[in-house]
């Protein structure tokens, strides 16, 4: 307990949460319904002020809490960061989309702060046990976010079908750790690492092989993306919005941090499964943006094609792989978060739009959110000069320098033919013959995050690309000087 | 022949556990028939009745003439229901009452099996009595068992998290899990017992003795809290379908945990098989007598308050549990535990 | 016939033996009450295994936890449905023998994985279990200072299961009267009761 | 190992006994008590009227709120009890990490307090 | 026939792979899914509790009680969820779904 304060004091972004998390909850419930608006903006305020803090106090050194349970390290920070932002920009567009339809609620908000501490401690657990106890405050949260639209039947299936998914991936990551513990005979992963330069028993492997596939349902990736796009389509959009950027970040992170720490020595016994569910991943997920109608399926899909490029770079095990990574997850979340900004903002007289076709006649009426649209698509179709382009270039770049080169051709090919998915849809927006009546103005929220995100996206604004490059540089490097 | 009694062989051993565990299993089955007339008795003495008075002298052997009554009537198995789960909730009823006894010390060293996680036992397997009844309740397929078993199963889910922290108290106290030490714990005179002791802690243990009383009430689903089985609007709750000795195993399952719970309140808050003041004459008489003294005792209160105390409605009784109960014991946990750290302790 | 052995041999076999049928039971029984059933005692056998590793207090945490609670909420929710429960095992023949076969395999591997297992080398214990201390002892000594930090996300954990819940199940009724107790007993002879001066022959 | 199964193997001799006793009773009416069966007696108590649908009905969602709470402070007070005996020991920092433990779960009572969650109506 | 480590992994495994087993005959059956799963959380314990008695490292059996407590609190939120989708449809069939494909 000599390190207690050191503790505290490196814990204060978390201990900040969840102060903020509990006094907010009593006070929505003491005030009722007409504080809930006021109390979503402060959580998305102390999403953000947290945010700034934790990059604030990165440690020039990387300092392990609680005799190796976490790590606070570059990478920690960088999840950290990238977590809170996301889920505050989540939580505020939720906030625009659910005022106006009055569906807003305290426990809204207060789930979503608590799932960012999860995902806080997600990212920088170094032990099994801190693992496990991230992942289930982030799901946990999440289950419920999915089906709190309670009265609608799809909102509560999509909720139970998450549950199932989750649950069953919990248990395969716990039989994963339980193994690994036993064959190492620590929860560290300073122990683990130990055990497995002493000798790499083969229960270590089926117990990183197990821990994978549960992490792989985390992330929905292929062949363990089974209702994801149900899930997605089930969910009130803007849970869905939230759920395809900040868990992922997340998981993504936990699963670079895992394999790139302990089992790095192992790279050869993992290296092959990470390939596999990559490249399925990837099939999966174009061939199933190919076949639909409805956008938020197409959108499920298509994040299950670029968490296969994430397990690209992941399946370099290199810095640069790392680094790469880091890069295609913040342009990644950018994205994402803009179309689905779009996909809130485009709602007719009668109600929301979902279906592709009904976007005809966007360019008509919303000029500037089709062009936002465009740009957005264009960068998750990788097509240069866009940034999103950039974010597969670089993992590319770590795949051929790894010896990979026919993993990053496939993934180049899969890229020109996913590719075809988006331009579809640009397709509707600009050339297909517009129904009757026309959408309804954009909200302001949604405005500025489409406005914003799709700048980021212009070459005009490529300027900040060195700059993420340097730090992931450096992130990557702290990992592996750490490892 | 005495090789078949000798402990130290594996045979020996079970033998001697076998006949130890019958005897006892007959002296509680016995014991039992007579606190099941007493609480007759106290009823009907309450109503300026006369009560059973005519089997045997003042109608001692009532209870077995009852269930010699029990065992000759016909079982009737109503259409309809799901046999072996109907069979399957009495055996379970009486089983659960009566493994629970197996932790329970009647005096220095008169314990089936002594284990050093006693309390957590109780706790656990009188948490399983619910089974008993809600599969009764649902195999019956009637509408007044099956909301009968619902009722009960809330109400006792409710009330077993009260009897959860007040024991909690005790153990801060005592240190252990282990029921006898916590008795030996209380020795020397009723100033030591945990309910009454002479200390400044007694004014939370005694509130803490009163809700373990209260809750032991709407855990064994007495009146006041009777609602499962309330006679006047569901008739006999999850019994309703059950007869002759299916019916039987119910009873005597409640009544086995009744007077267990009666034990545990000796055991715990009073002193359990000490005797008040550690001296002659009241050393004179064996523990497991004093121990069956405070039984009976608490038992006659549990008797007083069934037949003085209106039965509860079910918002109050749930109001009871979780915004009364749940707070206060919750409350004297954190009192205990801070006396125990920072003034017992001297931390 | 030495019991030191024999009897935790004869044990071991008949809890597994029970665990793992009732195991089975429980995924192929037709009445989901049954499964629920059959689900208990493949805790309570587990309970029983827990207790010859010398895991006293999860064993007893286990049946106060699981078969305590969280199986009485099972049991509710397959009570309440009405379900024809021969529909519900549609399709359970058509994958069942697929399903077996991968099980089958599975569970060998497992099992082979198992017999390699050794002692890692070097290996020292994050947390020892010594003799002296019993069991529940020993977990009070450790997760309460060294294990602090997962004990107090566990609690949030908690909280943000009860916050789910209730966001999900409650619906509270408009139009019921419910019982004010603290109005019931402050209310005075003097608000309960209104002396009029009737005069003879008119009403009030 | 043996040692602590030798202290609960009694409550599995008590167990196999208790079985044998009930299963006794239960045997006893069916081969001494007339059995006279008929319709009337066969059918499920219902005043008066026969029942009109199968008895197992939905039921009241507080039902699920209470397990589901009961759930929860069973959880807590599960943590409680490696607390309690060994608080003497480990002293007040463990108190205090399990004041910090309450505070967050009595945080939820208090929700579920306010919001209704424990009101049965 | 001394029962040794392998026996309680052996055990372990088997409950596992039924749990996976049920889960995969089980689809149109949610109940028994979550009960599947609860099976696997139980083969994942009592791998943990073997390992831990077996390496005298109590850390096994603390992680053992946190994937209990922990999971119990999930099952109570899963089963609040399955409630509610209940309470929209009328049966608990996973794929009766018409609104979206499977």
């Amino acid at each position: 307990m000599a390190d207690f304060g050191s503790n505290m004091a490196a814990l204060l972004p978390e201990i900040i949460l969840v102060i903020s998390g509990l006094v907010l909850l009593l006070v929505g419930a003491f005030a009722g319904k007409k504080a809930v608006p006021a109390i979503n903006l402060t959580i998305v305020g102390i999403l953000l002020l947290v945010a700034v803090l934790v990059l604030l106090r990165i440690p020039d050194a990387a300092l392990s809490l609680f005799d190796g349970a976490l790590r606070l390290d570059a990478l920690a920070v960088f999840g950290k960061f990238a977590a809170l932002l996301a889920s505050a920009l989540g939580l505020w567009l939720a906030y625009g989309y659910l005022k106006t339809d009055k569906r807003l609620t305290t426990e809204f908000g207060v789930l979503i702060l608590f799932a960012a501490l999860g995902m806080m401690i997600m990212v920088s657990a170094t032990d099994l046990l801190a693992l496990y106890v991230g992942i289930e405050m982030q799901s946990l949260a999440l289950y419920v976010l999915a089906a709190s639209n309670r009265d609608s039947l799809r909102s509560s299936e999509s909720g139970l079908k998450y549950f199932v998914l989750g649950a069953l991936s919990s248990g395969l990551l716990l039989y994963g750790a339980s193994l690994i513990y036993g064959f190492s005979g620590s929860l560290r992963f300073e122990g683990i690492a130990a055990a497995i330069a002493n000798d790499a028993s083969v229960g270590l492997v089926v117990g990183i092989v197990f821990l994978l596939s549960g992490l792989a349902f985390k992330i929905s990736a292929a062949p363990f993306h089974m209702w994801t796009p149900d899930v997605y389509e089930g969910a009130p959009t803007p849970v869905t919005a939230f759920f395809s950027v900040a868990p992922k970040i997340a998981a993504v992170i936990l699963i670079a941090r895992i394999l790139f720490d302990p089992f790095l020595q192992m790279l050869a016994d993992w290296q092959q499964v990470v390939i596999a569910i990559s490249v399925l991943s990837m099939v999966v997920g174009y061939l199933g943006a190919i076949m639909q109608r409805n956008i938020k399926r197409m959108m499920a899909y298509s994040s299950i094609a670029n968490m296969g490029y994430a397990l690209i770079a992941i399946a370099s095990g290199t810095a640069g792989g790392l680094s790469g990574l880091l890069i295609y997850m913040v342009l990644y979340a950018i994205t994402t978060l803009g179309i689905f900004a779009c996909i809130l903002a485009m709602r007719r007289a009668e109600g929301m739009v979902e279906q592709m076709d009904d976007l005809a006649g966007l360019s008509r009426s919303q000029p500037a959110l089709a062009i936002g649209l465009t740009i957005l698509l264009f960068s998750v179709a990788g097509i240069p000069p866009i940034a999103g382009f950039f974010g597969k270039y670089f993992i590319f770049l770590a795949a051929m320098q790894a010896n990979l080169l026919w993993l990053a051709i496939f993934g180049a090919v899969a890229s020109v033919i996913g590719a075809f998915v988006y331009i579809r849809v640009v397709k509707i927006i600009w050339f297909d013959e517009p129904p009757q009546q026309d959408f309804v103005p954009v909200s302001r929220v949604q405005a500025i995050l489409v406005a914003s995100s799709a700048t980021l996206m212009l070459p005009a604004a490529i300027w900040f690309l060195p700059a993420l490059y340097e730090w992931s540089e450096i992130v990557a490097l702290s990992l592996f000087a750490g490892g | 022949m005495e090789f078949l009694f000798d402990t130290a062989t594996p045979l020996g051993w079970f033998i001697v556990k076998t006949l130890v565990i019958l005897a006892f299993v007959v002296v509680l089955l016995v014991s039992l028939a007579f606190i099941l007339l007493a609480d007759r008795k106290i009823w009907a003495a309450v109503q300026m009745r006369r009560g059973p008075n005519v089997v045997g002298a003042f109608g001692l052997l009532q209870s077995f003439a009852d269930f010699l009554k029990f065992v000759f009537k016909e079982a009737v198995i109503p259409a309809g229901v799901d046999k072996p789960i109907y069979a399957l909730a009495p055996v379970l009823t009486l089983v659960m009452a009566f493994i629970t006894w197996s932790v329970i010390p009647v005096a220095p060293g008169w314990v089936i099996a002594d284990l050093n996680l006693g309390i957590l036992y109780v706790l656990a397997i009188s948490s399983l009595g619910v089974y008993g009844i809600i599969l009764g309740g649902w195999a019956s397929n009637s509408k007044y068992a099956f909301l009968g078993s619902l009722r009960s199963t809330a109400q006792m889910i409710s009330y077993e998290i009260s009897i959860g922290l007040v024991l909690i108290t005790v153990l801060l106290l005592s240190g252990s899990l282990n029921i006898s030490t916590i008795v030996e714990a209380q020795s020397g005179g009723f100033w030591n017992w945990n309910g009454i002791a002479l200390s400044p802690l007694t004014f939370v243990m005694f509130p803490m003795m009163v809700i373990f009383f209260i809750s032991a009430l709407a855990e064994t689903n007495r009146p006041p809290f009777d609602l499962p089985e309330a006679e006047s609007e569901l008739v006999a709750g999850y019994q309703v379908e059950y007869s002759s000795t299916f019916y039987l195993l119910f009873m005597i399952g409640e009544y086995l945990n009744i007077v267990l719970m009666c034990a545990m309140i000796s055991l715990l808050f009073l002193g359990g098989w000490h005797a008040p003041f550690d001296f002659a004459p009241f050393t004179w008489i064996p523990p497991v007598l004093w121990l069956a003294i405070k039984i009976c005792f608490i038992f006659f209160l549990f008797s007083m308050v069934k037949a003085i105390v209106p039965r509860y409605r079910y918002d109050q009784l749930m109001r009871l549990g979780w915004k009364i109960f749940l707070p206060l014991t919750l409350l004297a946990v954190i009192l205990v535990a801070a006396w125990v750290t920072f003034i017992a302790g001297g931390a | 016939m030495e019991i030191e052995t024999l009897l935790p041999a004869l044990a071991f076999y008949l809890f597994a033996g029970v665990a793992v049928i009732s195991a089975l039971m429980v995924v192929i029984a037709r009445n989901p009450v049954r499964s629920v059933l059959f689900l208990i005692m493949t805790f309570f056998s587990a309970a029983a295994l827990f207790v010859m590793l010398g895991a006293e207090f999860l064993a007893l945490l286990l049946i106060v936890v699981y078969v305590g609670a969280v199986a009485v909420l099972f049991l509710f929710v397959v009570m309440m449905l009405d379900v024809d429960f021969v529909e519900l095992k549609q399709g359970f023949a058509e994958y069942l023998p697929l399903g077996a076969l991968l099980s089958f395999v599975l569970a060998v591997e497992l099992i082979i994985l198992g017999a390699t297992f050794r002692i890692p080398k070097e290996f020292v214990a994050q947390t020892p279990i010594t003799a002296d201390v019993s069991n529940i002892e020993a977990f009070g000594r450790v997760l309460y200072t060294d294990y602090a930090f997962f004990f107090e996300a566990a609690g949030l954990i908690l909280l943000v299961a009860m916050i789910g819940a209730i966001l999900l199940t409650l619906s509270t009724k408009k139009d019921v009267k419910r019982q004010k107790v603290c109005e019931q007993v402050s209310r005075t002879p003097k608000d309960g009761l209104k002396r009029v001066d009737v005069k003879p022959g008119e009403g009030i | 190992m043996s040692g602590l199964l030798l202290d609960y193997l009694p409550i599995l001799i008590f167990t196999a006994i208790a079985l044998v006793i009930s299963f006794a009773f239960l045997a006893m009416p069916l081969i001494m008590a007339p059995a006279a069966p008929d319709d009337e007696k066969h059918s499920t108590y219902e005043c008066g009227f026969p029942a009109f649908d199968d008895s197992r009905m939905k039921f009241d969602i507080r039902f699920y709120l209470v397990a589901i709470l009961f759930i929860v402070f069973d959880l807590e007070v599960a943590f409680l009890f490696p607390w309690a005996v060994s608080l003497g020991e480990v002293g007040p920092y463990a108190f205090w990490a399990m004041m910090v433990f309450l505070g967050e779960l009595i945080i939820g009572y208090i929700y579920a307090w306010k919001v209704g969650a424990l009101e049965w109506d | 026939m001394e029962i040794g480590l392998a026996h309680y992994l052996a055990v372990a495994a088997i409950l596992f792979t039924i749990g996976v087993f049920g889960i995969f005959v089980n689809r149109k059956n949610v109940v028994v899914i979550l009960m599947s799963v609860e099976l696997i959380l139980l083969s994942v314990n009592i791998n943990l509790v073997a390992f831990s008695a077996h390496l005298g490292d109590l850390a096994g059996q603390i992680f053992a009680l946190f994937v209990l407590t922990v999971a119990a609190a999930e099952a109570a939120v899963g089963l609040a969820i399955l409630v509610v989708y209940f309470r929209n449809r009328g049966d608990i069939s996973v794929d009766h779904i018409n609104l979206m494909k499977g």
